[in-house]
């Protein structure tokens, strides 16, 4: 008489085996929590993201930077719509995301709670912003869950474009004028450290670390991720001939990576908790949006009603 | 680079003039769709608007680099777009009024679409090599925008009651800037007598006869009001224009000289 | 012109900086002030906005030209408010926030006229005669100032159910901006040691008094959210003096080297 | 037996003897009617005339002009307060004639249905506009009723104050570099048909004029004040250095005045049907500060009475 498969020993054989699980296989509750908290906080990223670039559309210095722009911030809705798409696999709605989103339940990254004060800042967000989301990234497209691994793909592919212009616009201004160089440095000096912070906190004061490497969501720890970054960063900086806003920033030599300065968790937390210099900015514009595109949404609901039962007649 | 021809003083002048004109109506209504991002009533839409807005400010790209280059003095696109004010701006005064809501871009698209698929269709014929291609390539893209406000356009008059209502109140407001779209001046005729431009008075009923139909699907009026707002094309503007260029042009004017 | 006297060079260095400090917060109030010009909820209180902007500005180029003089660069009052981009603004970032409802001016009107009283009563007797007569001028009409916001959040706090939540609301979301008002910096304190201005921390408890017996009056809640926003006066600010600026300066800008 | 006087023909005698009407005095009904619509008319005037110089208060080019335009649209709420308290003393309602306003049923001069597009337009509407309102406005000083008599004294002394920034502001324009001396020119172009406007129809078109000068309340017509404006302008014109747009204009020796070309009437009927460039812009503008101000005069409202019934106990 044939057994009947244990499914969790099947999940975690297929994980072991570096195989993807995919929507229809079973998987444990507490993965697809983890999975839909996770892809759709980054789904609400993209999204909320889009506001502080969002902010310099209309002010881009040429029209080529602002055509360029506009598709990368395009881009990010984009990502927005795959990654609400993967989460909806695991049975979310697209709606209750939101409707979390603005409640103030679901999170998204902090980092788009700091404020676009300069079109400096365009290149900053895509140097560092951009540059850090692909460390996080590139590992997620090896994720267990497959339909969040292959969203990852695409995104990481048009996310490292996006850093590449990035670097572009700190690299024109930084070989511009004066008053161009002091912008590029002044960007630097406001996002390096939420930047550092963007990868979350410190590993010892991260619980759900151990549990999401064990599923193979996560592969490298918080701080892991945190020392590639500078290490990768640092030298970028140096080309562009800017200096990055921590005195004790140095080469160690012994460890083989770069030491760098305490990071100030209040800020942090104080962020998370909606804090932040534009939380309350960042979230109303989205209801706002969302409000009043009401009755735009209730029109095409009717409207497509209407045409079906015209359709069948 | 184009492989420009040389024409007398006076068509060249009105040549100018008239790429202008193509490229400034590009531009502000590519910033005006630029207004929306991030802030659209449906995601998709969101990126539908943007998708208008770049193909809008690449269009105007081109013709502001045929445009520089026709009158030889030297400019780039970046000084067309950027160095110039308001007076010296020829777009019509429809694509530089306010988004107002969803509904009320959706119209100042269509009525928009409308004229520039058909103008586009016929600059594809111009006797001048350099409009026909970049018309040509421009109308592929106008050919989906004019879709996509149409469509919206009658879900929208043709969806609830208030979807209804809105839109039609923006088809009242947006209604008296339309006529300058088709109504031809000075520039149209020289141009129109040297083979490189049509005959507004054919887009005229051609864009008529597109804009009644689509209306009509949708379950709105034409609004019957006849008296029409001008200017647009010889540079004098609604006030919104001024806010439209401080805001664009900012960087250009506070930071001379560079190269971003 | 002002007879001004000579400090050293880390005193003047500060010195400049405190009185763009002053001038830049109420140029920035003012202009916001001047926003609702013609489109106040009364008549009357529109007049009176008016009015504030007014006062606001004039005291703003009174410092500004003592900043000017003061730094010896031979800079005017129009280059130091029309010539700087935000970064160099040193503005406190309450009064770079939205206009929002009339209880939102009102409310942001308040907590700044409050410190600003208490302020310049303190720089009326600064050892700088210069700083003593703009403060002592500035603070007659700055006492106006205070009656007129005091009054208002009183009426529209213990007014309508609708007018304390307006209120209310607003206070809640720009209690955040107090926290630099008072709190001190190096340049204060470098000019609190030079004997030119005012300990903060006494206007600190000065401020707290009066805040809290009005809003009391009023029946409102005092915010008990605790963390601060700060940076307007080290230059890093909100996104919205960006736009404030960009507005305010496009002439200037657009037209370098011009006589108005 | 004392016969009691007949109250129309004592009023005719004050009329006729320029003595002022007073608010107790008896008066014809058709006069109070049509002082009510010419003083609210006057007043929403200066009220909608504050949005288009409003427009340019956040933009002025200099700290000074800034403060100047930010008092001069002052002073136009101002005038709108004291017009409506003249008309208050007729009986009508400050209210009733605001709501008159915003439902389109009392008029304001079309002139304000015209955009201000530059800088220059401050100069502009200063010299010409406030000019062409002097005109009119000074015979009101001796109108037949007193406290609109008072009200335009008033009124008057700020104009002509009004009028001499405007010219100054051309005068610094046509002055100074060619792209301002252009700017004031395109804003003489764009102002100077409407101003004509200003007066009114032609005389054998305006049927209320001979009844109104009977009654003193008009003292000149339409055509002999456009006249005495044309004729004052012209040499201001000249001494900037800039041209009038009228090729027909030229001095009549034998009338000693400027004779000028035809007015395009077919506008003016048409910006006084609501047709004008921005007639829905400012209409809406006041209905909307009205509409958001709603909560703001009723809180008053209800604050002030709770004051009165805390101070009776």
């Amino acid at each position: 008489m044939m057994q009947t498969p244990d499914p969790q020993l099947q999940f975690d054989l297929k994980v072991a085996d570096e195989q993807r699980i995919e929507p229809k296989d079973w998987m444990p509750e507490p993965y697809r929590r983890t999975l839909i908290r996770q892809i759709s906080q980054h789904a609400h990223s993209e999204i909320v993201g889009m506001l502080p670039e969002g902010n310099w559309i209309t002010r881009a210095p040429s029209l080529r930077r602002k055509a360029v722009l506009l598709a990368k911030v395009q881009d990010e809705a984009g990502h927005g719509l795959y990654l609400y798409s993967a989460a909806e696999t695991l049975g979310a709605s697209r709606e209750q995301m939101i409707a979390d989103l603005h409640s103030g339940k679901a999170k998204y990254s902090s980092i788009f709670n700091y404020p676009t004060l300069s079109w400096a800042d365009m290149g900053a967000i895509g140097w560092l912003v951009d540059g850090a989301a692909i460390m996080n990234q590139v590992p997620l497209c090896r994720t267990s869950y497959g339909p969040y691994a292959r969203a990852m793909v695409r995104i990481c592919k048009e996310e490292s474009f996006h850093q590449r212009q990035g670097y572009e616009i700190m690299m024109t201004l930084a070989n511009g004028l004066k008053e161009q160089k002091d912008m590029a440095q002044d960007a630097l000096n406001r996002w390096w450290w939420p930047v550092l912070m963007m990868f979350g906190p410190k590993d010892d004061e991260s619980p759900n670390t151990a549990q999401s490497m064990q599923w193979k969501i996560k592969r490298f720890t918080n701080d892991e991720l945190r020392q590639k970054f500078v290490d990768a960063t640092v030298p970028q900086a140096e080309y562009l001939g800017l200096t990055i806003p921590d005195p004790d920033l140095k080469w160690n030599e012994a460890r083989g990576h770069y030491d760098f300065g305490a990071i100030n968790w209040d800020e942090f937390w104080e962020v998370v908790k909606g804090n932040g210099p534009c939380n309350r900015q960042r979230l109303e514009a989205r209801q706002k949006a969302h409000a009043e595109g009401e009755w735009v949404r209730e029109a095409a609901l009717v409207y497509a009603k209407k045409r079906e039962m015209r359709d069948e007649r | 680079m184009f492989d420009t021809k040389t024409y007398s003083s006076e068509v060249n002048q009105a040549l100018c003039d008239y790429l202008l004109r193509l490229a400034d109506s590009s531009l502000i209504l590519g910033h005006r769709l630029s207004e929306w991002c991030g802030h659209g009533p449906i995601l998709e839409q969101d990126i539908a608007m943007s998708n208008l807005a770049l193909d809008l400010i690449g269009q105007a790209r081109n013709w502001y680099q045929l445009a520089a280059q026709q009158a030889g003095l030297g400019q780039t696109e970046d000084d067309l777009a950027y160095l110039r004010d308001a007076p010296q701006y020829r777009n019509v005064l429809l694509v530089e009024q306010p988004n107002g809501d969803f509904g009320q871009t959706v119209v100042r698209q269509f009525l928009f679409d409308a004229y520039h698929y058909y103008l586009l269709q016929e600059l594809g014929q111009s006797a001048d090599e350099n409009i026909a291609a970049i018309a040509q390539k421009s109308l592929k893209e106008v050919t989906y925008h004019l879709k996509w406000s149409s469509e919206w356009v009658i879900r929208l008059g043709d969806g609830t009651e208030e979807s209804q209502r809105r839109v039609q109140t923006a088809l009242n407001n947006l209604w008296e800037f339309t006529g300058e779209l088709t109504k031809p001046d000075q520039t149209d005729e020289i141009l129109h007598a040297a083979g490189l431009v049509p005959d507004l008075r054919k887009i005229q009923a051609d864009w008529q006869n597109r804009v009644q139909s689509v209306l009509n699907e949708a379950t709105l009026q034409i609004p019957t009001r006849a008296w029409m707002q001008k200017g647009g094309k010889e540079g004098i503007h609604t006030e919104h224009l001024g806010y439209i260029l401080t805001e664009m042009q900012f960087l250009q004017r506070a930071y001379p000289h560079c190269e971003w």
